[in-house]
C-alpha cells in the first residue's frame, strides 16, 4: 500500500463524478472525498507503524524523471490537510445550486488530485507538472461558476492565471538548471548540489518569484482579493485553504534545502517580506466593503507570517509555519463558507448591508464569532499554537521582527472585530436570517472542533512533522 | 486526587458555560442562573480544599496533564501550579464570583439572554483560574487572553447597541496591545531561560551567575506592557472606563476585582524576574503613581456613577503598581485583596441603585436613595470609608502600607499617591452624597418606583461590606499573616520587619488626615452648599478638561485610529491600485510589444528578404568572426 | 602573367559584368540574356578547371534547359515591356548597404580562414574523368543519385499541376 | 592545366565567387521583378557551384563535383517549380511584383 493510492483513487473520483450526472455529481464527489480522507488516515496508520509508504519508479529515461512520490510526516500533514477539507469544502457547496455541476465537482476532485500530487512528488518535473495542473481545474471553477460581472470576473480569473503561470515559468527554469548540474530531477540529487553562492541565488529567486505568487507575498499579491471575491465559495477555499499552502509548502520542500547559501544570505529581506506582508494585509484589510476582499486581506497578513516562519531557518520556524498552514487552512475554510452562508440569505457580500443579524440567529453568531476568533488566534485554537511558534522563531532571529509580526494579533484583533461588529452586531436586521440550517452547521462544526482540538493538544501533528522537518532542516544547514 | 480536583476547580465553571450555552434557554432564567452560580460555588469550595492543602504543604502542588506546545529549546507543557498567590487569588476570584454570580440571578432576571450572561459569566471564571492556576507563562497567556475575550463578551452584552460594541472592541484591542507586550516578553525568557515554567524559571535565575541585564530588563518591560494592558494603566487605560457600557455585576467582577488585577499578579508571580531589573521597577511605579494621580482627578468631575467608580478603579490599580515597581509585591497582593471587596461592594452598590432607577446611571438625576435603600447605603458608605483609607476598615491598611513603602523609597512618589488618595476620599463621598443624600432629583414615575433591591442582591453587598470593613485583618502592620503566609514567593526577604516608631504613626495620621479632608470638602460642597454637578456643556476652564478624560480618547482617535485609518484607505486606494496596475502594465507592455512587433510581420516579401540578409550576415559573424 | 591567368581574368571580367548587367536590365528578355552569357563564361571557368564533363552539363542544364525556361515564361507574361516601377530610395539604398555589408562579411570570413596556396601539389591523379564521376556517382551516391531522380519527377508533377488551369471557374 | 591552380591561386575563385553571390543577393534585394529576382538566385547558385569546383581541383577529389550536380538538379527542379508558381501568380494578379504578394500579412 502507498501513496499513489490516493491519486489514483482521487483521479478515478473526478471521472467517476463526471460520468455520474448533474444530480449525483456532488455526492458521488462527497463519497471518492471521503475516501480518500480515509484512504489518508490508512495511510497514516501504515506510515506511524514504520512502513514505507513511498512510491518511485522510472517515468521517462530521456530527460531521466521518476515518478516519485514521497510520504514524510510534512507530505502527509499536507496530505490529510488536503483530503480532510475537500470533503468538508465539497459538504460546504451542497446549499448551492451549480449549472452543469459533474463538471464542477468533477474540477474539485481534479485539483484535490493535482494539489495532493504536488505534495507528495519527490521529483522537480513531476512536482511542476502537478503544480501545474492544480492551476487549471480552478481556473474554470473561478471563470464558470464565479459570481459578478462576467467581463470583470474574466479579467481578475486570467490575469491570475497567466500571474500565476509566468511565476512558475521562472521555477521551470531554475528545475531545468538543476538537472543539467544534477543529472536528475529526483530531490534527493537536488539536494546533494554544491552549487555555488550565485547560482544559488538565481535558482532561490526564480523559486521565490513562484512562490511568492502563489502564496501570495506582498507585493505579488494583487492577483488575490479579487479572485478571492470573483470566486466561487468553492473556488475560494480551494484557493485560500490548500492552494497557498502548495507556495508554503514548497518553500520547506524545494527552495530552502536546495539554496540554503541564498536563504540564510538573504534571510532578514524575505522575513521582512514576509512581515511586511502581515502589516500591509492587516492594514488593508481595515477598510474593506467587502466580506470576501476582508477575509483575503487577512489571509494575506496569515501566510505573510507563515512566510517570514519559514524563512527564519529555524525548526520553530519551520514547525510553527506548518502548524499554522493546517490551522490557517481550516478556519480560512470556515470564514468563506460564514459569507457564503450570509450570501446565500441576503444576496450581498457588502459589509455595509449586513448588521444586526446576532439577534435572529445565535448559532450562527456564536459559530461565527468562534472562527473570528481563532482567526485572530486565540489561546487554545490551532492557530495560536502555530502563531505563537513562528513568533517565537522570529524573535530567535530579531526580537522587533517579533514585534512586528506580532502587531498581527493587535491588527487581526481590529479588523477581524470591526467587521464581526458590523456583521452581526447592531440593531436587528429588518432582513430575515434564517438560523443555520443542519447541513452548514455541521460543517462549521466539524471545522471549529478540529481547531479548538488540536489547538489544546496539537501534539499529534507536531510528533509527525517534526522528525521530517528536523530532515530537511540537516539538509539546509549542511553548508 | 490533586490532578481530579484541579479539574473539577477548573471545569466546574467550563460545564456551566457550555450547560447554559447549549441548554440554559431551554430550562429558564432562574434555573440557568441557579446552575451558573452553583458551578463556581463548587469551584470555591475546591479552592477552599487547595487553601488547606497549600498550608500544609508550603511549597506547593505541581501538576502536569499533557504536553501543549513544543519549541526547539523547550516544551510547554499544560499544567497547573497551586501555591500561597494562586490561591489566594482563586479565594477571591471563586468567592467573590460567586457572590456576584449570586447577585447577577436578581440583577439580570429582566434581560432575555440572561442564560447566555451566565455561560459567559462561567467562562470568565473559567478563564480566570486558568490563568491563576496555570504553572507557566502560556498557561497563564490563556486565561489572560480568555478573560479578554469575555470581557469583550459582557461589556458588548447588549449587542444591539453600537456604542457598546465599540466599547468592547476597544477593550480587547487595547487589551491585545498589551497581549503583545507579554508574548514578546514570554518569547525573550523563553530564549533567555529555556522554559516558561514559574518553579524553573525560579531555580535558573537564582542558579545563574552571569545574567543578560539588558535582556532581562526587556522582558520585564515587555511583560509590564503586558501588565498595563490588562490592568488599564498609562497608556493602556482608556477602555476600562468604556468597559462600563457592560452590566454592572460585570464590571465588579471583571472590571473592579478579578481581571484587573490580572497584571498585578503576573508580575507578583514574576517577582524574582522584575527584582533584576530595577530600571523596570522604577517604570511601573512612576506610571502607577502618575495613573493613580490622573485617573483620580478624572474621577473628580464625572457624573456618570460607574464612570466615576471606573477610574477609581484605574486609580487604585495606580496605587498597586507603585507599590509593585516598589519591590513591595505583598503589599500591592494586599490592596488587591482589599479592593476586591470594598470595590466589588461599590459596584454592586451602583448596580443595586441602578437597578432601583431602571437604568438610570447619571448622579444628578439621583439623590435622596438613603432612605429608600438602607443596606444599600449602608454597605456603600462602609466600602466608600474603606477606599478612603479611614480606619479601622480594610482599606485603610492596604494603602497606608503602599504610602509608608513610597515615602520610604521617595518622597515625590508618596506625595503624589496621597494626593491621588485625598482626591478618592474626595470623589467617593461626592459620589455617596449625590447619590444617596439630599432630595431626588429624577422623574416622578423612578420615585414612585424606588425600592430597596430583593435579598439576592443585598446578600452579597452585605457579605461583601463585611469583608471591606474586615479584610484589613490579614495584615496588620505589625502582625501580618498575609506577609508570612506569601513570604515563600518572594526571593528578597520580605520588607524588613516595620519598626514602628513615631515617623510610621505620623504617616499614618497624614494619611487618616487626607481622608478626612477629603471627605470634608465633599461634605462641604455637596451637603452644606448643596450643589450639584452642572450640566454637560455649562462645565468649563479646567473642570472641563477633566471631564473630557483630558481628551486622552480623542487624541488615541486621532494619532493612532484615524492614522491607522487613513493608512488603510491610502494603501487600498492608492498602493494597491498602483501595484495592480504594475501587474496590468506587465501584461500591457507584453501586450504592445506583440502588437509593435505585429507591424513588422507587413507580408512586404522585399522586407523579409532584407531582414533575412541581415540576420545571415549576422549569424555568419558571429559564427565566424566573433570569435 | 601567363596566359591561364589572363584567360581567367577575362573570364571573370565577363561573369562579373554579365552577372550585373542580369540586374541592372529594365528588360526581362536582356537580363536573360546577359544571364546566358554570364552562365557560358562559368562554363569557361569549368572548362579552365579542367572539368570538362561539368562544363558540358552545365551548359547543357542552365544554357540551356534553365535559360530557355525563363525566357519562356518572360515571353509567356509578356513582360518584355519596361514597365517596372522604381523601388523607393530607401529600397535601393538599403540593398546597396545589404550588398556591401554582405561582401565585406564573406570576404572576411574567407580572408580570415584563407588557405594556404602553396600546399596545392598536382598529385596527376585522374579524379574528374566522365569514368570517375560515374563510378563516383552510382557507388558512393547511388541514394542521392536515385533521390535526385525522385526530385525532378515530383518537380515535373508539380509544375504540371501548377500551371493546370484550374476548372472551377464556372 | 593540372597545375591551373598553381598559377591562379583559389584565392581568386574564392574573390570571384564572393562577388558573385553578392550580386546576386544585390538582385534578389534591389529587383521587384520575380523573374529577375529568380535569375539572382541562379546566381548565387552558380556562385556557389564554381567554388565547389574549384575545391574540388584544389583537394583532388571527385565529390565536390558530384554535389555540383546534385545542386543542378536541385535548381532544374526549383526553377521549373518556381516559374509555374510564377505563372500561377501572374494569371490571378497579372503581376508578378513581387511587393503586390502580402499575404503573408500577419
Amino acid at each position: 500500500m502507498n501513496v499513489s493510492l490516493i491519486l489514483i483513487l482521487l483521479l478515478v473520483g473526478a471521472f467517476a463524478t463526471y460520468i455520474s450526472g448533474d444530480k449525483v455529481a456532488s455526492k458521488v464527489a462527497l463519497f471518492f472525498g471521503l475516501s480518500a480522507l480515509g484512504c489518508s488516515l490508512v495511510l497514516l496508520n501504515h506510515f506511524n507503524s514504520g512502513e514505507n509508504i513511498s512510491f518511485l519508479c522510472q517515468w521517462i529515461n530521456q530527460p531521466n524523471v521518476s515518478f516519485a512520490l514521497k510520504a514524510d510526516g510534512l507530505s502527509i500533514a499536507m496530505l490529510l490537510l488536503t483530503t480532510a477539507l475537500t470533503p468538508i469544502i465539497i459538504y460546504t457547496s451542497f446549499g448551492t445550486e451549480y449549472k452543469n455541476a459533474k463538471a464542477f465537482y468533477s474540477l474539485i476532485l481534479f485539483m484535490s488530485f493535482a494539489m495532493v500530487g504536488t505534495f507528495l512528488a519527490a521529483d522537480g518535473l513531476l512536482y511542476y507538472i502537478f503544480w501545474e495542473l492544480a492551476l487549471i481545474p480552478i481556473y474554470f471553477i473561478a471563470l464558470i461558476w464565479g459570481n459578478g460581472d462576467a467581463e470583470e470576473r474574466k479579467k481578475a480569473v486570467v490575469k491570475f492565471f497567466i500571474y500565476t503561470l509566468a511565476g512558475s515559468l521562472f521555477m521551470l527554469i531554475a528545475f531545468i538548471y538543476l538537472y543539467q548540474q544534477a543529472g536528475s530531477f529526483l530531490i534527493e540529487d537536488l539536494y546533494k548540489l554544491n552549487l555555488s553562492a550565485t547560482e544559488q541565488l538565481w535558482i532561490f529567486l526564480a523559486f521565490f518569484l513562484a512562490y511568492a505568487i502563489k502564496i501570495p507575498i506582498i507585493p505579488f499579491h494583487t492577483w488575490q482579493a479579487n479572485v478571492y471575491q470573483k470566486a466561487p465559495a468553492v473556488g475560494t477555499m480551494l484557493l485560500s485553504g490548500i492552494m497557498l499552502k502548495m507556495g508554503l509548502y514548497s518553500i520547506i520542500r524545494w527552495q530552502l534545502p536546495i539554496t540554503p547559501l541564498a536563504a540564510k544570505e538573504y534571510m532578514y529581506i524575505f522575513v521582512s517580506l514576509g512581515v511586511a506582508g502581515v502589516i500591509y494585509g492587516s492594514i488593508v484589510a481595515l477598510r474593506q466593503k467587502d466580506l470576501k476582499k476582508l477575509l483575503a486581506y487577512s489571509s494575506l497578513a496569515h501566510v505573510g507570517l507563515i512566510a517570514a516562519g519559514t524563512y527564519t531557518l529555524t525548526i520553530d520556524g519551520l514547525r510553527g509555519a506548518v502548524l499554522q498552514m493546517i490551522a490557517h487552512g481550516f478556519v480560512v475554510v470556515g470564514l468563506f463558507f460564514i459569507s457564503e452562508i450570509i450570501f446565500r440569505r441576503y444576496e450581498t457580500r457588502t459589509i455595509s448591508e449586513m448588521g444586526g443579524i446576532r439577534t435572529q440567529s445565535p448559532k450562527f453568531a456564536s459559530m461565527f464569532l468562534l472562527l473570528v476568533l481563532a482567526s485572530v488566534a486565540l489561546p487554545t485554537t490551532f492557530n495560536f499554537v502555530g502563531e505563537f511558534t513562528v513568533l517565537y522563531s522570529l524573535s530567535q532571529i530579531n526580537v522587533w521582527f517579533a514585534f512586528l509580526g506580532g502587531t498581527t494579533i493587535i491588527l487581526g484583533a481590529y479588523y477581524m472585530l470591526k467587521m464581526y461588529q458590523q456583521v452581526m452586531l447592531g440593531e436587528t436586521n429588518t432582513k430575515v436570517f434564517a438560523d443555520v440550517t443542519f447541513k452548514e452547521g455541521f460543517a462549521l462544526v466539524l471545522i471549529i472542533g478540529v481547531l479548538f482540538f488540536f489547538g489544546m493538544y496539537p501534539k499529534p501533528i507536531t510528533d509527525l512533522i517534526t522528525p521530517s522537518l528536523e530532515e530537511i532542516l540537516k539538509v539546509i544547514n549542511r553548508v | 486526587m490533586n490532578t481530579n480536583l484541579a479539574l473539577l476547580l477548573l471545569l466546574a465553571p467550563f460545564i456551566g458555560f457550555l450547560f447554559n450555552i447549549f441548554f440554559g434557554k431551554s430550562i429558564g432564567k432562574t434555573a440557568s442562573g441557579v446552575i451558573g452560580t452553583l458551578m463556581i460555588v463548587v469551584s470555591f469550595i475546591v479552592t477552599l480544599y487547595f487553601f488547606g492543602a497549600i498550608t500544609a504543604k508550603p511549597e506547593g502542588i505541581h501538576i502536569s496533564l499533557f504536553d501543549w506546545i513544543q519549541i526547539s529549546n523547550f516544551k510547554v507543557d499544560f499544567g497547573f501550579q497551586f501555591d500561597q498567590l494562586s490561591v489566594l487569588w482563586l479565594l477571591f476570584v471563586t468567592g467573590i464570583g460567586s457572590l456576584i454570580h449570586m447577585y447577577s440571578i436578581s440583577y439580570m432576571h429582566d434581560d432575555e439572554n440572561m442564560h447566555k450572561y451566565f455561560a459567559y459569566l462561567n467562562l470568565f471564571i473559567f478563564f480566570m483560574i486558568t490563568l491563576v492556576i496555570g504553572s507557566n507563562l502560556l498557561v497563564l497567556f490563556i486565561g489572560w487572553e480568555g478573560v479578554g475575550l469575555c470581557s469583550y463578551l459582557l461589556i458588548g452584552f447588549w449587542h444591539k447597541n453600537q456604542e457598546f460594541n465599540d466599547a468592547a472592541k476597544k477593550a480587547f484591542i487595547m487589551n491585545r496591545i498589551g497581549d503583545l507586550g507579554l508574548l514578546i516578553g514570554i518569547f525573550i525568557i523563553g530564549s533567555l531561560f529555556s522554559t516558561l515554567d514559574y518553579a524553573t524559571l525560579k531555580t535558573a535565575i537564582a542558579g545563574a551567575t552571569d545574567l543578560n541585564m539588558y535582556w532581562i530588563s526587556a522582558a520585564a518591560f515587555a511583560l509590564f506592557i503586558g501588565a498595563c494592558g490588562k490592568s488599564a494603566q498609562i497608556p493602556l487605560y482608556t477602555w476600562l472606563p468604556d468597559a462600563m457600557a457592560g452590566p454592572t455585576p460585570v464590571s465588579a467582577l471583571i472590571h473592579a476585582a478579578t481581571m484587573v488585577t490580572a497584571g498585578i499578579f503576573m508580575i507578583t508571580r514574576l517577582n524574582y524576574l522584575f527584582d533584576l531589573a530595577p530600571d523596570v521597577q522604577n517604570i511601573i511605579a512612576i506610571v502607577g503613581a502618575v495613573t493613580s494621580l490622573v485617573a483620580a482627578t478624572i474621577a473628580l468631575v464625572q457624573t456618570d456613577i460607574k464612570k466615576v467608580l471606573a477610574y477609581s478603579t484605574v486609580s487604585q490599580l495606580g496605587l498597586m503598581f507603585l507599590a509593585l515597581g516598589l519591590g513591595a509585591y505583598e503589599v500591592a497582593v494586599f490592596h488587591v485583596i482589599t479592593h476586591a471587596f470594598f470595590k466589588a461592594c461599590l459596584f454592586l452598590g451602583s448596580g443595586s441603585v441602578i437597578h432601583a432607577l431602571h437604568g438610570e446611571q447619571d448622579m444628578r438625576k439621583m439623590g435622596g436613595l438613603k432612605k429608600v435603600m438602607t443596606i444599600t447605603f449602608v454597605t456603600f458608605l462602609i466600602s466608600s470609608l474603606a477606599i478612603s483609607g479611614i480606619p479601622p476598615f480594610s482599606g485603610f491598611f492596604s494603602k497606608d502600607e503602599i504610602l509608608m513603602v513610597a515615602f520610604e523609597h521617595n518622597k515625590i512618589l508618596w506625595f503624589i499617591a496621597s494626593l491621588a488618595s485625598l482626591m478618592t476620599a474626595f470623589y467617593m463621598f461626592r459620589l455617596l452624597y449625590l447619590t444617596f443624600f439630599k432630595e431626588f432629583r429624577g422623574t416622578a414615575e423612578q420615585k414612585s418606583h424606588l425600592h430597596e433591591s430583593p435579598t439576592l442582591i443585598t446578600f452579597p453587598l452585605i457579605v461583601l461590606a463585611i469583608l471591606a470593613t474586615l479584610g484589613g485583618l490579614i495584615s496588620l502592620p505589625t502582625n501580618s499573616w498575609l506577609n508570612e503566609y506569601l513570604a515563600p514567593l518572594f526571593t528578597k526577604v520580605a520588607t524588613e520587619e516595620h519598626h514602628f516608631g513615631t515617623s510610621e504613626y505620623m504617616l499614618m495620621l497624614v494619611a487618616v488626615i487626607g481622608g478626612l479632608v477629603g471627605i470634608g470638602i465633599a461634605y462641604s460642597k455637596y451637603i452644606k452648599q448643596n450643589l450639584v454637578p452642572e450640566e454637560d456643556e455649562k462645565i468649563t476652564g479646567f473642570a472641563k478638561v477633566l471631564y473630557n478624560k483630558y481628551y486622552v480618547d480623542e487624541i488615541y482617535d486621532s494619532l493612532f485610529v484615524k492614522s491607522i485609518n487613513g493608512l488603510s484607505k491610502f494603501f487600498r486606494d492608492n498602493v494597491e491600485t498602483t501595484l495592480s496596475s504594475l501587474v496590468f502594465g506587465l501584461g500591457k507592455v507584453t501586450n504592445e510589444i506583440g502588437f509593435q512587433g505585429k507591424k513588422l510581420q507587413s507580408g512586404s516579401i522585399g522586407f523579409y528578404l532584407f531582414a533575412f540578409v541581415l540576420g545571415i550576415c549576422a549569424i555568419i559573424t558571429y559564427l565566424f568572426l566573433a570569435q | 602573367m601567363s596566359t591561364i591567368l589572363i584567360i581567367f581574368c577575362v573570364l571573370a571580367a565577363v561573369t562579373v559584368l554579365t552577372a550585373f548587367l542580369t540586374i541592372f536590365s529594365r528588360n526581362p528578355i536582356h537580363s536573360a540574356l546577359y544571364l546566358v552569357i554570364c552562365f557560358f563564361s562559368i562554363a569557361g571557368h569549368y572548362l579552365l578547371l579542367n572539368s570538362q564533363f561539368l562544363a558540358v552539363v552545365h551548359i547543357i542544364v542552365y544554357s540551356g534547359a534553365i535559360m530557355i525556361l525563363f525566357l519562356f515564361t518572360i515571353m509567356l507574361m509578356n513582360l518584355n515591356k519596361e514597365n517596372e516601377v522604381h523601388k523607393p530610395r530607401i529600397t535601393r539604398l538599403g540593398a546597396i548597404v545589404s550588398f556591401c555589408l554582405i561582401c565585406l562579411v564573406l570576404l572576411a570570413v574567407f580572408i580570415n580562414s584563407k588557405p594556404i596556396v602553396g600546399e596545392y601539389i598536382s598529385t596527376g591523379e585522374d579524379y574528374q574523368s566522365i569514368k570517375v564521376l560515374g563510378k563516383v556517382l552510382l557507388n558512393e551516391y547511388m541514394v542521392p543519385f536515385e533521390f535526385a531522380s525522385i526530385l525532378l519527377l515530383v518537380a515535373m508533377i508539380g509544375t504540371v499541376l501548377l500551371s493546370k488551369k484550374e476548372k472551377t471557374e464556372k | 592545366m593540372n597545375n591551373i591552380l598553381n598559377e591562379i591561386g583559389i584565392e581568386n575563385y574564392i574573390f570571384l565567387s564572393v562577388i558573385l553571390f553578392c550580386i546576386g543577393v544585390f538582385g534578389v534585394l534591389y529587383r521587384r521583378n520575380a523573374i529577375i529576382v529568380f535569375m539572382s538566385i541562379e546566381i548565387m547558385l552558380n556562385a556557389v557551384n564554381l567554388l565547389f569546383v574549384a575545391f574540388s581541383t584544389y583537394h583532388q577529389d571527385a565529390q565536390g563535383q558530384i554535389f555540383v550536380f546534385f545542386s543542378m538538379a536541385v535548381a532544374a527542379a526549383e526553377v521549373a517549380v518556381g516559374l509555374a508558381i510564377l505563372v500561377s501568380i501572374f494569371r490571378n494578379l497579372g503581376s508578378i511584383d513581387i511587393n503586390n504578394l502580402k499575404n503573408l500579412k500577419g
